[in-house]
């Protein structure tokens, strides 16, 4: 039987050396690294934390502010990338846990923690393919297109009061405005590749995007009535002090802008149930079905990014941002990124939960429903805004009380699950074994 | 520096742009297209005069009415463009229809 | 060094690392990536048969309608965003019933129009059938 | 110094842009033109401190109106594409009347006694608010009666008359 | 810069079918034979008017596998195995089926234990294979974790199955003259606890798939097809029942002791629509798989002892003539035609697939209706491929 | 109904136009003239008492002894349950019959594949083309004289 | 007051739906992590075949079986058994293949065979990168000691320490079967009776 | 060809290189959603919880080609699809791999005699890596199958293998 084993080679003078050193080192450490993989995995986590903390310390005082910025553009960077990469391989391991499987196991061994990275290093290595009778320039610009105005809208988020690259006083609708750029890249690819399937996708994208940007603004205008600025900071740091502060339990119009604005944002991520742009199951896949290496890497990059970027909003501008639930001690940017991935997981439980809309349905939920619904929150709210003051004190009670028995609910889900893990999927349930 | 006259003289070659794609192009939508450049022109003047401490906030008050001017006169103009292409069509494939016998 | 400079450094500078980050990859791609045309490889992709004919065609009318509904929604929602940020004030001021009222008119056209839309089904994505040009 | 290099920059992007219209023959790409256009101009917009102005710039430019004209190019067929191309006289004459025009029109800038050149600080959102609901509140309301009738107008326009197609509910 | 050609339009307009005043063109799509909605390599050819289809041409033949002629070729014996692979998610079925037909002609006498077990893993089986239906059904939805859902319990089936006769997809377990081995030890007490497992599961499908608001939207009024149009095409199994006819060859015209136990045959009613839609289809697959486990059940109780395969000649003949059987099938009325010459081998044998029939109607039924609809109805006829083209 | 019956039907209506009947055994059948075919399925379909409704199958079998190819249609009664199956039989050098797919829809897939794969010409068939096999296949690989051809689109056919 | 209705029943079915699936984030997982863990075959499981050269009598049965015709068999003389040693003797066996890349698993071959001597063995992986590969010939086999080819997965070195002892309690498990498959032990005994005839 | 191909003599630095580049591939292919018979179930099932592909970074299955590593052949190949699989082949990027699952697409397996309609085996339309035998194989055999094209995939290297004439050399 034929076998491919890998070609012995032999080294000489100082590369034999090294090698040497190479393998002696690998051996020793390998076993450390894999038996460690967990805490390596929180380390990197607790390190990246130490290092924005030093940033702030020692680098914001930095004269020449040009080089304060490359950095801080530097961190920027590597968190989107971060959280697009934790997205991707939390994708996987979450809808492998809801579907009574794994996900990934094996790259790198604590529970695939590096599966994005391989996946990414792959797609570089994939040969980066243009159809002849594709609109060449314009095919190659668009990954660009979709990714770049993602990224610029992380310039405006805040992490916490001050941990902001640049605030002004419309950066939530500076947010908006760059996710809505995004539709012409999916368009411009869709377009460019002269495929059927990419034009049905891009011109789904383009009919869905272009509708639920109106919910979803009209459900922010709520908020900003509420606290009379667009400016994100200016928004986060009205609700310190406790979870009864959080805008969305401020009024009943508040609280519903909240579930309408999460709607229209999965719209606007293209997630499931809105996921039509990319549908597999009708139009291949969809939009970048021609695309193939590096270039879908920059879409779906741009997907997870924008993910993070339309849950850190809501988060900042319904569930307090960088506040904690319970006094403002803890306050940080870790709450806000704690929340910020928890509606991202939102996310994606629902998208592995519920089937794909159809695309007349879609429109039809946003105009029929969505869109009428938002402009009765937006009046009602702007009645409340004058008589309602004096409710504020039942309507925190009220409402602040609903939001913990959701949280209730979804405990009660979870340990549900968790007491009964042996049952749930009958007599083939089985342990896991670590790093496999 | 950059003063007001530059961006003055920005604006003016925008809009000259504008101006010769309307003349030059016979299609429609570039002739649209051109118009946003006019129209684009215009408000940068707006805005130039009012960064720039003539007539105040109402430089930006009025930049956005163009905006929303401009907005409406695409969306029109778009509207009446297409309607006027379809008819144009089905007469042409009423034609194509009558010389099929 | 101006504030609004800034603002513009800050946004072409994620710009510049977001173009930084796919433009490196692709590069560096350039130098591990196979590269081997020919064939039926370039053609377009059409679940394994041969595609008929290019997609640039004249595409459906619906989703136009739509686009151009919501472009309208858009200049009205940005035009309702400064009156929002004002309103608090306005109320605290207790100028709020005017505002409200203000706000009122011209948003209730607008709404006057959707309902109007909605009733007259040019709303429904696939219009009712049969009824070609009254 | 920094924002002479950004005025320029962005000032380059849009007589790049605009030429480019006028010698490219896709209108697809026409299009895409001009949305580097209006980024330019949304960039100097936040370079004029005019933050909210550039920001709707996007929103309703980019965002809306180029959609909308990426839209109608896709919808219309491809034969229009055709007559893109001025020919060689009118280039000529094009070159020649836009070149006065533009001389004139640069030359009174230059002329002219500009007597504010003092800057300003940026103005927020609220001051804008405020004066929409102050002196521009006539034109403020009469901007929805606009926007009503171009609802209506462009939706009656445009409906989709596909006879007897749709799906009987 | 490299300008885009301006290429002529084909002339895709098919003369009289299409009103003449539509004024958007046609796009011609090929949708599959590899596309992941199409279930195997099914090539639908789609005339499209922006997301509306006008029409839609079903092409087969991708895996067509000459099955006819290899009967010809082999002995009875030997073509059981083939058997299995025609409709390859309910092999027992058609291992049935061939059984059948088989002793039919050959006046076979088959023992009652044998009977028995047949129905237990035809049941299990249809049980097995509806629960791919479903799920995959789900899948073209765009909702993938109720197919892993039913993947995941269908396991269980097939450890049942393996342990029996010692494979996963092709059994060839029901043999001419009985089955092939005697179940193991447990197998009884395995079976009833996995149906005690099953049974709660089905609801859970039902909050997670089949009454969800957007899959009731997506598949209510879908692809109606109406009693007439199905009878007329031939439909039959769950398809046929779909759309309100009450007919199942397991009561209309029994075999194998199945007129012995006690079950309904469910049918559509147009609970979210008109009555033969896509969610009625998708429903009545449901409700079937509580009747097999009825079944299943009644036939463990009435399990005796005794030998599990009648004494058949291992090169057996057939006398000369002919016979058509049907059988009930998870996909409708899979029938064997059967000429024989009295050598050891069949002179001609004819299939008759169900997917085949049931196939024929998606041109009926993809009139006017939207792209995604499609994938609706051709995941509701939930055929498979080698069944279609043998 | 029992096929007795249902035979008697057709003989009384039909006549010397059947040609044959076998009621006994595993697979009763009226043998009737081509030409008659489509009146005969019309009748069976259309008949109070008989309501033949449910196509099942259309089979072909090339009978190269005797120089002919039978069709054999089955068909069932969703209404009253009882099946029957028609059979017509043809010239194997010219096998033509008149298609029943104006009657039952189903028939039209049948008759294109027993057309592709037996070589049976159904007339005013609307699309009787290859269903299964490649559409510049050549020969028809159930009759029973079959070749397999040495090459299809440069790739070997026999092992 | 449709209109209502079907918001309720949306937000009523999502709300469902989320329900099942939020308990099975944290249950157990159904994964059988293979290739450290055993596989779930069953005992009757037909995998690639194994055979006991000593006791085969040639006489072809199996090869007139098999539908797929993957059977070749070759022999020096005619084989019978002898009952009282319970092995064949006679001529020598030059050749059994069993062509696996067209064989489709169905048993046949084994329901005929009149000594029992050829058996379903519970191999079932025997991928490789050439096709030649895939025809397996049991003298040759047998002339290395072996029933059956050798499972890839048991193959493998440098496993975990978990897993060595998971595969370890795969190969005791069910031993009797195992043996068949695992006479490499007695290697010689195996190469004695495949060159008895010789 | 990659261009940095076949330059290098092997060394340590290349053979590092070497390794990121395999390390990533190994662990992330994409097979195509490309069933064609009963084998297509398996490959399913082999994706499916109880097996699950995805531990081994290779249970994203794409549909279109484009983004696709792998191709699992899994069923018949009948001369009226061996063109689309050509096709479909072709138009894969490279790196592309290919897996023939199952007897039919190896050699035509249970209709390798009197299957006129069939192909003898998949490689004689597109070159095969791995040859996963079984009818079906068992999702094992399958994850198996997955293992040996990592092992292969891991021997593939940018060193220069052919001497300054042309000629292969030996490593
Ligand atoms: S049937 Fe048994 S004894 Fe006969 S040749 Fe085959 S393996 Fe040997
Ligand atoms: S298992 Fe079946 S195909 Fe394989 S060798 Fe035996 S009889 Fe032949
Ligand atoms: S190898 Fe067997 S299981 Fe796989 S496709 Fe062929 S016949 Fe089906």
């Amino acid at each position: 039987m034929q076998t491919f084993e890998r070609p012995k080679i032999e080294y000489t003078g100082i590369s034999k050396t090294i090698a040497e050193i190479a393998v002696v080192v690998a051996k020793i450490a390998g076993p450390i690294l894999r038996r460690l993989a967990w805490f390596v995995f929180f380390g990197v986590i607790i390190f990246g934390c130490a290092f924005v903390w030093a940033v702030g310390r020692f680098v914001n005082p930095l004269v020449p502010w040009i080089v304060r910025d490359i950095i801080v553009v530097a961190g920027g960077l590597g968190f989107v990338s971060l959280v697009a990469m934790v997205g991707i391989w939390g994708e996987r391991k979450v809808s492998g846990h809801i579907q009574s499987r794994l996900g990934p196991m094996r790259t790198g061994g604590w529970h695939g923690w590096l599966q994005s990275l391989a996946d990414g290093l792959k797609f570089v290595q994939k040969e980066d393919l243009i159809p002849a009778s594709a609109d060449q320039p314009l095919f190659r610009l668009a990954p660009y297109i979709a990714l770049v105005p993602v990224i610029c809208a992380y310039v405006v988020i805040p992490f916490g009061a001050s941990w902001v690259f640049r605030d002004r006083d419309v950066s939530l609708l500076f947010v908006l405005a760059m996710l809505g750029i995004e539709v012409l890249g999916v368009i411009l690819g869709g377009w460019a590749s002269n495929s059927k399937w990419s034009l049905y996708g891009a011109m789904r994208e383009a009919c869905q995007l272009v509708s639920y940007e109106i919910p979803m603004g009209l459900s922010l205008l709520v908020p900003v009535m509420a606290v009379g600025s667009i400016s994100l900071v200016q928004m986060g740091k009205a609700q310190s002090g406790g979870w009864f502060n959080w805008l969305m339990f401020q009024n009943p119009f508040l609280f519903f802008a909240f579930f309408t604005y999460y709607i229209a944002s999965l719209a606007s991520c293209k997630r499931a149930p809105f996921d039509l742009p990319e549908g597999e199951s009708e139009l291949v896949a969809g939009f970048h079905t021609e695309y193939s290496g590096f270039r879908f890497v920059m879409f779906f990059f741009a997907e997870y990014a924008a993910m993070f970027a339309v849950s850190a909003i809501a988060t900042i501008v319904f569930l307090g941002g960088w506040n904690s639930p319970v006094g403002d001690a803890t306050s940080g940017p870790l709450w806000f990124v704690a929340k910020g991935m928890f509606l991202v997981w939102v996310q994606m439980w629902i998208r592995w939960t519920l089937p794909r809309i159809r695309i007349d349905q879609v429109m039809h939920a946003c105009v029929k429903y969505l869109l009428p619904f938002t402009m009765i929150l937006f009046v009602g709210s702007s009645v409340w805004q004058l008589y309602g003051s004096q409710f504020i004190f039942y309507t925190r009670f009220i409402l602040g009380g609903l939001g913990l028995v959701m949280v209730g609910l979804f405990l009660a889900g979870a340990g549900y699950g968790y007491v009964n893990r042996g049952r749930l999927v009958g007599r083939l349930a089985r342990k896991h074994l670590p790093g496999a | 520096m950059i003063g007001l006259t530059h961006y003055l003289v920005l604006s003016a070659i925008l809009m000259v742009l504008g101006l010769a794609i309307i003349i030059s192009k016979r299609n429609a939508i570039a002739i649209l297209i051109g118009v946003e450049f006019i129209l684009n022109a215009a408000n940068l003047n707006f805005i130039a005069f009012s960064r720039h401490g003539i007539g105040g906030i109402s430089g930006q008050t009025a930049g956005i009415f163009v905006i929303v001017l401009a907005a409406a006169e695409a969306a029109v103009a778009l509207a009446i463009f297409l309607n006027f292409y379809h008819q144009i069509s089905s007469i042409d494939i009423d034609r194509g229809n009558q010389l099929k016998g | 060094m101006t504030e609004s400079g800034r603002f513009l450094i800050g946004i072409l500078l994620f710009a510049a690392a977001g173009v930084a980050l796919g433009l490196g990859a692709l590069l560096f791609g350039k130098l591990v990536r196979p590269r081997n045309p020919g064939g039926m490889k370039d053609e377009i992709y059409e679940c394994g048969e041969p595609t008929v004919g290019p997609a640039w065609v004249q595409f459906d009318l619906r989703f136009y309608v739509v686009a151009l509904l919501f472009v309208v929604f858009d200049v009205e929602i940005a035009m309702l965003y400064p009156w929002a940020v004002i309103y608090k004030s306005l109320v605290a001021q207790g100028i709020g019933v005017a505002a409200f009222w203000e706000m009122m008119f011209f948003f209730g056209l607008i709404v006057l129009g959707f309902l109007y839309l909605w009733r007259f089904g040019y709303l429904d994505w696939v219009r009712a059938t049969g009824d070609e040009e009254t | 110094m920094i924002e002479t290099i950004l005025f320029y920059i962005f000032a380059m992007i849009m007589v790049v842009s605009g030429l480019a219209i006028l010698v490219s023959t896709n209108i697809v790409r026409m299009a895409y033109w001009l949305i580097g256009m209006l980024l330019a101009v949304a960039g100097i917009y936040f370079l004029l401190g005019a933050y909210f102005l550039g920001v709707v710039q996007i929103i309703v430019y980019v965002g809306g109106v180029a959609v909308l004209v990426v839209f109608g190019v896709m919808l219309t067929s491809r034969q229009l594409a055709s007559q893109l191309l001025p020919r060689a006289w009118e280039v000529v004459w094009l070159i020649c009347v836009t070149g006065i025009f533009l001389a004139g029109l640069v030359r009174m800038i230059l002329k002219g006694p500009w007597a504010g050149n003092v800057k300003q600080s940026p103005q927020t959102v609220a001051e804008i608010g405020r004066s929409l609901l102050g002196n521009f509140i006539g034109p403020f309301e009469l901007a929805s009666v606009l926007l009503l009738v171009v609802l209506l107008g462009a939706a009656y326009l445009a409906r989709p008359r596909v006879p007897t197609l749709g799906i009987k509910k | 810069m490299k300008e885009i050609e301006i290429h002529a339009q084909p002339d895709l307009l098919h003369e009289g079918e299409i009103a003449s005043d539509i004024r958007t063109e046609e796009l011609l799509v090929n949708m599959g034979p590899q596309h992941p909605s199409t279930h195997g390599v099914l090539r639908v050819v789609l005339v499209t008017d922006g997301e509306l289809i006008l029409k839609a041409t079903p092409h087969i033949g991708y895996l067509h596998r000459c099955a006819e002629k290899i009967a010809e070729n082999v002995s009875y014996r030997q073509y059981t195995p083939y058997t299995d692979r025609m409709d390859y998610l309910a092999a027992m079925n058609n291992n049935l089926g061939f059984a059948l037909a088989v002793e039919k002609m050959g006046g076979i006498e088959v023992p009652e234990r044998a009977q028995y077990l047949r129905v237990i893993f035809a049941e299990l089986n249809r049980i097995a294979s509806h629960l791919v239906a479903v799920g995959s059904y789900g899948l073209d939805m765009g909702a993938f974790t109720p197919f892993l859902y039913c993947f995941r319990e269908r396991e269980w089936i097939v450890d049942l199955f393996e342990s029996v006769c010692g494979a996963r997809l092709t059994y060839s377990y029901i043999t001419i003259g009985g089955v092939r081995e005697d179940i193991p030890e447990g197998f009884v007490s395995q079976c009833k606890e996995f149906l005690d497992f099953f049974e709660p599961k089905i609801r859970e499908y039902n909050d997670l798939l089949s009454y969800n608001h957007i899959f009731i939207n997506r598949t209510g009024n879908v692809g109606v097809c109406p009693a007439d149009m199905a009878i007329g095409y031939g439909l039959t199994g769950p398809c046929l029942r779909g759309s309100g006819v009450k007919w199942d060859l397991r009561k209309n015209t029994p075999y194998c002791k199945y007129d012995e136990f006690d079950f309904d045959v469910p049918v559509g009613d147009g609970r979210f629509g008109a009555v033969g839609d896509c969610w009625d289809r998708y429903f009545v697959r449901v409700m079937e798989m509580t009747q097999s486990v009825r079944i299943v059940r009644q036939a463990l109780e009435r399990l005796s002892d005794g030998p599990v395969s009648a004494k058949v000649p291992r090169m057996l003949k057939l006398p000369a003539g002919e016979i058509y059987f049907e059988v009930e099938n998870p996909r409708g009325q899979l029938g064997f035609y059967i000429v024989s010459e009295g050598g050891n081998s069949p002179y001609r044998l004819k299939v008759r697939g169900p997917s085949f029939c049931n196939l024929s109607v998606l041109e009926g039924l993809a009139k006017n209706c939207l792209l995604a609809d499609i994938a609706a109805m051709i995941g509701s006829l939930d055929v498979v491929m080698g069944e279609v083209d043998r | 109904m029992t096929v007795l019956e249902i035979v008697d039907i057709l003989k009384h209506r039909f006549g010397a136009d059947l040609v044959g009947s076998v009621v006994e055994g595993t697979h009763p059948h009226v043998v009737v003239r081509a030409e008659k075919l489509v009146s005969v399925c019309e009748f069976l379909r259309d008949d109070e008492k008989l309501r033949f409704d449910l196509l099942r199958c259309v089979s072909g079998v090339d009978w190269m002894g005797k120089n002919l190819i039978e069709v054999s249609y089955d068909l069932i009664s969703i209404r009253f349950g009882h099946a029957l199956a028609v059979k017509v039989i043809l010239d194997r050098a010219k096998p033509q019959v008149e298609t029943v797919s104006g009657i039952w829809q189903a028939a039209n897939w049948h008759e294109r594949e027993a057309f592709d794969l037996v070589g049976v010409q159904f007339v005013g068939h609307t699309d009787l083309v290859r269903i299964l096999m490649p559409e510049d296949w050549v020969g028809h690989p159930l009759r029973k004289d079959y070749q397999d051809p040495v090459e299809y689109h440069g790739l070997k056919v026999k092992p | 007051m449709q209109y209502f209705k079907n918001i309720y029943q949306a937000v009523r079915t999502i709300a469902a739906g989320l329900r099942v699936t939020l308990p099975y984030h944290f249950a157990r997982t159904v994964v059988v992590q293979y290739p450290e863990v055993e596989p779930v075959l069953q005992k009757r499981y037909r995998g690639f075949h194994a055979y006991q050269i000593e006791r085969c009598i040639a006489c072809e049965a199996c090869a007139k079986a098999c539908p797929a015709n993957c059977i070749t068999v070759a022999k020096t003389g005619p084989r019978k058994m002898d009952k009282g040693r319970d092995i064949a003797v006679g001529g020598a066996m030059t050749e059994y293949r069993i062509n696996h890349s067209t064989c489709l698993l169905c048993g046949l071959c084994t329901e005929v065979c009149p000594t029992e001597c050829l058996k379903m063995g519970s191999i079932h992986d025997n991928s490789c990168y050439r096709r030649e590969d895939l025809v397996t010939d049991y003298v040759q086999l047998a002339k290395e000691g072996r029933r059956t080819i050798l499972p890839i997965w048991l193959t493998k070195v440098n496993l975990a320490g978990w897993a060595v002892k998971a595969r370890d309690y795969w190969r005791n498990l069910d031993s009797d079967k195992r043996e068949l498959m695992m006479k490499a032990d007695d290697a010689d005994y195996c190469k004695k009776l495949a060159e008895a005839g010789e | 060809m990659a261009l940095i191909e076949g330059i290098f003599e092997p060394g340590l630095a290349v053979t590092s290189v070497d390794w990121v580049l395999n390390w990533a591939r190994k662990r992330s292919i994409f097979p195509m959603t490309f069933g064609i018979a009963c084998c297509a179930i398996e490959m399913m099932a082999a994706g499916a919880s109880r097996f699950d592909l995805d531990r081994f970074g290779a249970g994203a299955f794409r549909a279109t080609p484009r983004q696709s590593d792998l191709m699992i052949v899994a069923g018949t190949v009948t001369f009226k699809m061996a063109d689309r699989i050509r096709r479909l082949w072709e138009q894969m990027a490279e790196p592309r791999y290919v897996m023939a699952m199952g007897a039919c697409s190896i050699s035509g397996g249970p209709y390798h005699l009197h299957g006129y309609h069939v192909v003898k085996g998949v490689d004689l339309v597109i070159p095969v890596d791995v040859y996963v035998p079984g009818c079906p194989p068992r999702p094992e055999a399958l994850i198996e199958g997955l293992i040996r094209l990592q092992e292969k995939i891991g021997t593939h290297t940018i060193a220069k293998t052919r001497d300054n004439f042309g000629l292969k050399k030996k490593l």
